[in-house]
C-alpha cells in the first residue's frame, strides 16, 4: 500500500527488557496492509522544533486488525522520550514505508536477528507461521536480560534459538557462530536485520553455504519516502535509498 | 461585505504562480514520493531535487544529521542526470499541477549553460533554479556563488541559453549578500532564492567520528529561520529583482514573515520531513491569514515591515 | 592503575587558564551577577561584557527576541565604559577566582588602542578579547572583522598597545573564515575566539513590526553550533594560533565536540541564560568525560576528530 | 535576599478564569523571603531547545510558608505548555528576582492593576493587609470571565473595585476612568501594573492628583539577573534593566 499519514493513539507502553520498550499503536484499518520488513517514521516527538527528526522503526508485529507494535530500544534522546510516553498520547505516524521481506515460496526460513534488529522478524515469522511456514529464528542479543518475546514467538511454533554474548540465556556467543553450526541443514534462504557487522558475517555464510540471503539495512534518515536522498548507500549498481529501495536489499547487492 | 476572491498570484519575474508557495530543492524529490501523502495539486510549484549534466552518486553515507532545530545534510547532489531526469521524472512532473522548476546544478559555466539549453527545448518546464550555493560538491556550487562577479558570469550564462524564467539560488555564507544579489541582479534574471543552506558540522563527541560522511554539510530547518529571514530582508530592499524566501518555513506564520521582509513567495524545505504536508499547510494558513486581513491580494503582503 | 591528576589546564598563547571553560561574553556581565547562583571559582575565566573607551546606552527595546533553539539579541554594547568598569567592575572580578578577560569594543583604531594602553596598566586583568565582530553596532564592530586587512589592524594595534594576551574574535558571516583568521593570527595575537553572533532577524508576524527594535541583531544559542563547530575546524587546520570554541555550546558533549574540532577552550555564552550553572555543568562533564577516556591532560581532546 | 536556583515543584495548575491559570509551586523555605512586586524565572519549559529562553513571571502569592503562586495568563507558546502542566511536575526556578514596591509607611495603598497585571499587586496587598494596613485594589479587565480572586482579597479586607472593559462586571469602561473618579480623597501613593497605555495614564493622574507612584515594567529578558542587558530600557536617567533595577521603578523615571 501507499503510505499515509496519520495520528496514532498509543494504547500502551510497556517496558520488556533492559532498556527495550514495546509501544502499541492504533493505526487504524490499514495496519494489515503492512508487510513485514516494512518500517514507519514516527514523529514530531515533541511540540517544538528540538528534536527536529522524525525517527524510522520497523514495525514489529501486527497486533489485532487496526495495530501495530514497535519495539524501540532507548539509544538516545528520541527512544528515551518514546520510552517515557503515557498511553493514549497521540504519535504522528508515516507508513508503512519501505520494501518488504519476500521469502520464497516454499522451505524452512532462517531468520537472524540482533539486538533490535529483531524488530522486524517477527512480523516476519508470524506472518509465514500463519501461512503455515516453518520458521526458525536465531536471536542474538548482549544478554539475557534484552530478549524479548522468545517464548510467546515459540508458543506460535517457531523454532527459537536464543545466543548471548554473555551465555547469560541460549547459546554463549555471537549469532553468527550459532547459525553457522545449524547452516548446511538444507535451508535455502535466510533473513537477517542487526548491526552491520553481524550482517556481513551472516552475508558470508549465507554466500559460503549457498543461501540466498536478504539483509535489513539502517541509515539515518530524514523524509523516509525517498524524497531527500539522505539515506542513500552507494552500493556496487550505485546509490540506493534505504527508505524506499530497502530497508530489505538482496544481501549480494549490500556486501 | 463583498467576498472578493483572493489573488494569491504570485509574480517572480515572467514566471506567474498560481500560488506563493514551493517546495524547496531536494526536499520533494521530484514530486512522485508525497503523491499519495500530499495534495500538490494544491502548491504553486515543485522544485525539483538539482540536476546535472550526468548521473552523480552523491556522498558516502552519513548523509543527514540532526541538530538543534534543524539537520546537516550532505547528500552531493545525487540525482540521475540530465537524460534521466527527462525520461523518467519530467513526464511524471508535469501532469502533477504545480508549475515545475528544475534546480540545475553545474561543474563549470558551460554544463550549467548546457543544462539551460536542454531543459529550455524539454517542454513542461516553467522554470529553472540555478543553484550556485550548494555546499556540498566539490566543484561548482558554492565556488560561484561566493564571489559576486562569478555569480553575474553563471546567471548570465544560462540567461542566454534559455527563454525560460530564471532564479538564482544564492548563499548565505557570504560577507555580504546583497552585493551578489546585486551583481546577479544585473544579469536581468527573474528572481532570487534567499537562502541555500549553512555550511556546518557536528561530530559525535564520543567516538569522535563527524556525523557526516563529507565532514562538512548544508544547514537547515528552523534554526537557521533567523538568518534567511534576514539575507531575504537586504537583498530585498537592494534589488528590484522579485525574491523567494526559503530557510526554516514551516508554518504559516513564517511564511509571512517573509513576506513581510520582501519575499514575493516562499519555498517550504525541510519542514516536510516532519510533515509531508507541510507546504499545503503554510499555503492554507496563508490564505487564512490574508482572508481575516481583509487584503485582496497576497502581494500587498510583500515588504509591510513596519521599520 | 593509578590515579594520576588529570590536567585540565589550557593554553591560549600566553594566557594559561586552569580550566578550559570560560563565560562567553555579553552573557555572563561582569560575574557579580551570578555570584549567588555559581561556583566561579571553578570556571578557568570571566569574559567580560564588551567594553567601550566611553559608556553606552545601546539599542532600543526590545532587545531580546526568542528564535528556534536560540535567540536574537541587539543589546548594542551597552556598557558602563572604560573608567566606570575600572572603578566599578574590576576589583570585584579581580576577587572572583577565575582569570579576567576584558571584552573590547571600539569604533576606530586608536579606540582599540587606547582601551589596550588602559587595560594594560590596569591590574588585576589577565587577556584582552578585542571584539571585532558585533552586528550590533553602527561603526567599528563588524565593519572591522569581516575584512581581513583590517581585522589584522586592529589585532596589530591592541597587540602592539599592550603587554597582555590578547584574543580576537571573530564572526562567522564572512565567505571565507579562514582568510580572516590567517590575517589576524599573523600579527601574533595568542588566540582566535570563534564564534560571535550570526546576523539575523524576526519580525512579529501579526502586526509586521520587526521582533528587534533595531531590525537586525545577532543570533546565538544551540541553533548555530554547527555553524560555530565548522569555524572551529576550519580555522584550527588554517593557523597554529590557539582557537576558543563558542557557539551554542550548553553541555559537556558540545564542549567535547568543540575540542575534539581544535578549540583549546571553550566560552558558553547564552546557555547561562537558560542554566546559570551550565558552564560549570560544562566543566564538570568534561572532567569526568576525560577521565573516562583514561587521558592525562584535557589537551589530548584537542584536534581528536576521525577524519 | 539573593536570588536562588531550584527546582520546584508543581502543586497545582489551575485555570480560574478564561485563559489564566494559578500555578502553586513549592519552592521551600526560601518562598517568604520574597517581596511583593519580585519575579521569577521560570523554565527551562521543555526538554528540547525549543523553546529557548526562559520565562518571567511576577510571584502573585505567598500560599503558606513553602510555596509561591504565579498567575499565567496564556499568550503564546510558553504560557500555553504552563498550562496544561500536570501535577508533581518539576519546574527550574530563579528567584526571586528584581525590586520590589516601597510602599510609604502610612496612608491608604491605591493599587491600579491591569489583565495579568494584577499579579504583583496581590502579593502586595496581602502583604500590607497583614500589616493593617488599608488597601484599595482598582482593577481592570477586558471583561468579568478574566477576573480572578477577587472575593478572597476583598475577604482580606481590601477594597477591590472591579472594571471591566465590556462593562460585564463592576465599572464598565477603564481602570483609569473609575480611578480617576476616586482620587483626590487623600492617598497620596499608588502603585500600577499592566499594559503601558495604563500606566503611562495612571502615570499622569498621579502626577495630576500629587501622588508618588510606582509602576512594575515589563521587557523581553534573557537572564532575568543583569548579565545581558536585553531588558534596560532608555529611561532619562540612562538604561536601566527592568530585571534587576526594576521592575518597579518610580513612575517619574519611566514616563
Ligand atoms: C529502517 C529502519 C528501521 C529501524 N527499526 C528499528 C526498530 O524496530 N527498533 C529500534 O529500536 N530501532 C530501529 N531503528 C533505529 C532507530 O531509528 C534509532 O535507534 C533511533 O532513530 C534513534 O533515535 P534517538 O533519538 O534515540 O537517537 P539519537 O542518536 O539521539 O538520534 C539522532 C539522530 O540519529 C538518528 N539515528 C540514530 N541511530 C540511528 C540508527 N541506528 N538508524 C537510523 N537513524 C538513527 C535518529 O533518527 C536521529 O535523526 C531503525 C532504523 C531504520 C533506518
Ligand atoms: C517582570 C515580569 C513579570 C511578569 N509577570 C507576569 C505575570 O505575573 N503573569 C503573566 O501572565 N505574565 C507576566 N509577565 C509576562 C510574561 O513573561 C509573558 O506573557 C510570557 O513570557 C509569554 O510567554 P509565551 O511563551 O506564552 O509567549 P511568546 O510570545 O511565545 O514568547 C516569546 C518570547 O517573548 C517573551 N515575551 C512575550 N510576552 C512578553 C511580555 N509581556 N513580557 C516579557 N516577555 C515577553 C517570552 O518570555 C519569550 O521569550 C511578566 C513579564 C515580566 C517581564
Ligand atoms: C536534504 C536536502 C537536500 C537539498 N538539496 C538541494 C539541492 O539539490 N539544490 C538546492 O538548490 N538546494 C538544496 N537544498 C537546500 C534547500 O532547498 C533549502 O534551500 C534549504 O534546506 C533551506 O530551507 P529549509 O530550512 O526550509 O530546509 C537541500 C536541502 C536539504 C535539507
Ligand atoms: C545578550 C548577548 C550579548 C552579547 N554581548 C557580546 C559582547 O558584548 N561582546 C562580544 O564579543 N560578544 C557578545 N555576545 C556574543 C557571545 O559572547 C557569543 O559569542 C555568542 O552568543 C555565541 O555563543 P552562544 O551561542 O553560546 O551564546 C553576546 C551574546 C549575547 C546573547
Ligand atoms: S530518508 Fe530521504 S531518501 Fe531515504
Ligand atoms: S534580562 Fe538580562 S539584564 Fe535583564
Amino acid at each position: 500500500m501507499k503510505p499515509i499519514r496519520l495520528e496514532a493513539e498509543l494504547l500502551d507502553a510497556r517496558a520488556v527488557a533492559r532498556q527495550m520498550v514495546r509501544l502499541r499503536l492504533r493505526v487504524g484499518p490499514c495496519a494489515i496492509r503492512a508487510r513485514p520488513g516494512q518500517f514507519v517514521m514516527l514523529g514530531p516527538l515533541a511540540e517544538g522544533m528540538d528534536p527536529f527528526l522524525n525517527r524510522p522503526f520497523s514495525i514489529h508485529r501486527l497486533e489485532g486488525p487496526e495495530a501495530w507494535e514497535l519495539l524501540v530500544a532507548e539509544v538516545g534522546r528520541g527512544t528515551r522520550m518514546l520510552a517515557r510516553l503515557e498511553p493514549s498520547a497521540r504519535l504522528p505516524v508515516l507508513g508503512p514505508l519501505g520494501s518488504g521481506f519476500e521469502p520464497p515460496a516454499e522451505g524452512e526460513l532462517l531468520l537472524v536477528g540482533g539486538g533490535a534488529g529483531v524488530a522486524p522478524l517477527f512480523f516476519l515469522a508470524e506472518d509465514q507461521l500463519a501461512r503455515g511456514r516453518r520458521v526458525r529464528l536465531f536471536y542474538g542479543a548482549s544478554s539475557a536480560d534484552r530478549l524479548v518475546g522468545c517464548e510467546a514467538l515459540a508458543a506460535r511454533g517457531a523454532r527459537v534459538e536464543i545466543c548471548t554474548d554473555d551465555g547469560s540465556a541460549g547459546f554463549g556467543g555471537f549469532v553468527t557462530a550459532r547459525l553457522e553450526q545449524a547452516l548446511g541443514d538444507g535451508s535455502d534462504w535466510l533473513a537477517a536485520c542487526g548491526p552491520e557487522p553481524m550482517l556481513r558475517a551472516v552475508t558470508g555464510l549465507a554466500r559460503r553455504f549457498g543461501l540466498a540471503a536478504q539483509v535489513s539495512l539502517e541509515n539515518r534518515m530524514a523524509c523516509g519516502t525517498g524524497a531527500c536522498m539522505g539515506c542513500s548507500l552507494l552500493l556496487a549498481g550505485g546509490p540506493r535509498r534505504v527508505c524506499v529501495d530497502g530497508p530489505v536489499f538482496d544481501a549480494r547487492e549490500v556486501f | 461585505m463583498v467576498d472578493l476572491e483572493l489573488d494569491m498570484r504570485a509574480r517572480i519575474g515572467r514566471l506567474e504562480l498560481a500560488k506563493p508557495v514551493m517546495t524547496a530543492s531536494g526536499t520533494f524529490g521530484f514530486g512522485e514520493e508525497y503523491r499519495s501523502l500530499v495534495d500538490l495539486g494544491a502548491l504553486g510549484a515543485i522544485v525539483t531535487k538539482g540536476i546535472s549534466l550526468r548521473p552523480r552518486a552523491g556522498n558516502p553515507a552519513p548523509r543527514i544529521a540532526e541538530t538543534p532545530c534543524g539537520m546537516l545534510n550532505a547528500v552531493g547532489l545525487e540525482n540521475p542526470g540530465l537524460e534521466a531526469f527527462l525520461r523518467d521524472k519530467l513526464p511524471g512532473l508535469r501532469e502533477m499541477g504545480p508549475a515545475v522548476v528544475v534546480n540545475i546544478l553545474g561543474d563549470t559555466l558551460e554544463d550549467y549553460a548546457a543544462l539551460a539549453r536542454a531543459l529550455d527545448g524539454a517542454g513542461g518546464v516553467d522554470a529553472l533554479e540555478v543553484n550556485i550555493s550548494c555546499p556540498n560538491v566539490e566543484r561548482g556550487g558554492l565556488a560561484f556563488g561566493t564571489d559576486p562577479a562569478l555569480a553575474a558570469e553563471v546567471a548570465a550564462a544560462v540567461r542566454e541559453s534559455t527563454r525560460l524564467p530564471v532564479l538564482v539560488k544564492l548563499t548565505p555564507d557570504v560577507t555580504d549578500i546583497a552585493a551578489v544579489a546585486r551583481a546577479v541582479a544585473a544579469t536581468g534574471v527573474d528572481g532570487l532564492v534567499c537562502i541555500n543552506t549553512l555550511r556546518g558540522m557536528a561530530i559525535d563527541p564520543l567516538s569522535g567520528r563527524p556525523r557526516l560522511g563529507k565532514v562538512i554539510g548544508g544547514l537547515s530547518g528552523p534554526a537557521i529561520r533567523p538568518v534567511a529571514l534576514r539575507a531575504v530582508f537586504e537583498v530585498a530592499r537592494e534589488v528590484d529583482t522579485a525574491v523567494v524566501g526559503v530557510g526554516g518555513i514551516g508554518c504559516w506564520q513564517d511564511a509571512v514573515e517573509f513576506l513581510r521582509a520582501g519575499a514575493v513567495a516562499v519555498q517550504v524545505g525541510c519542514a516536510t520531513f516532519r510533515d509531508p504536508s507541510a507546504a499545503v499547510m503554510v499555503l492554507r494558513g496563508l490564505e487564512d491569514f490574508l482572508k481575516g486581513l481583509g487584503v485582496r491580494s497576497c502581494s500587498q503582503l510583500v515588504g509591510a515591515v513596519e521599520l
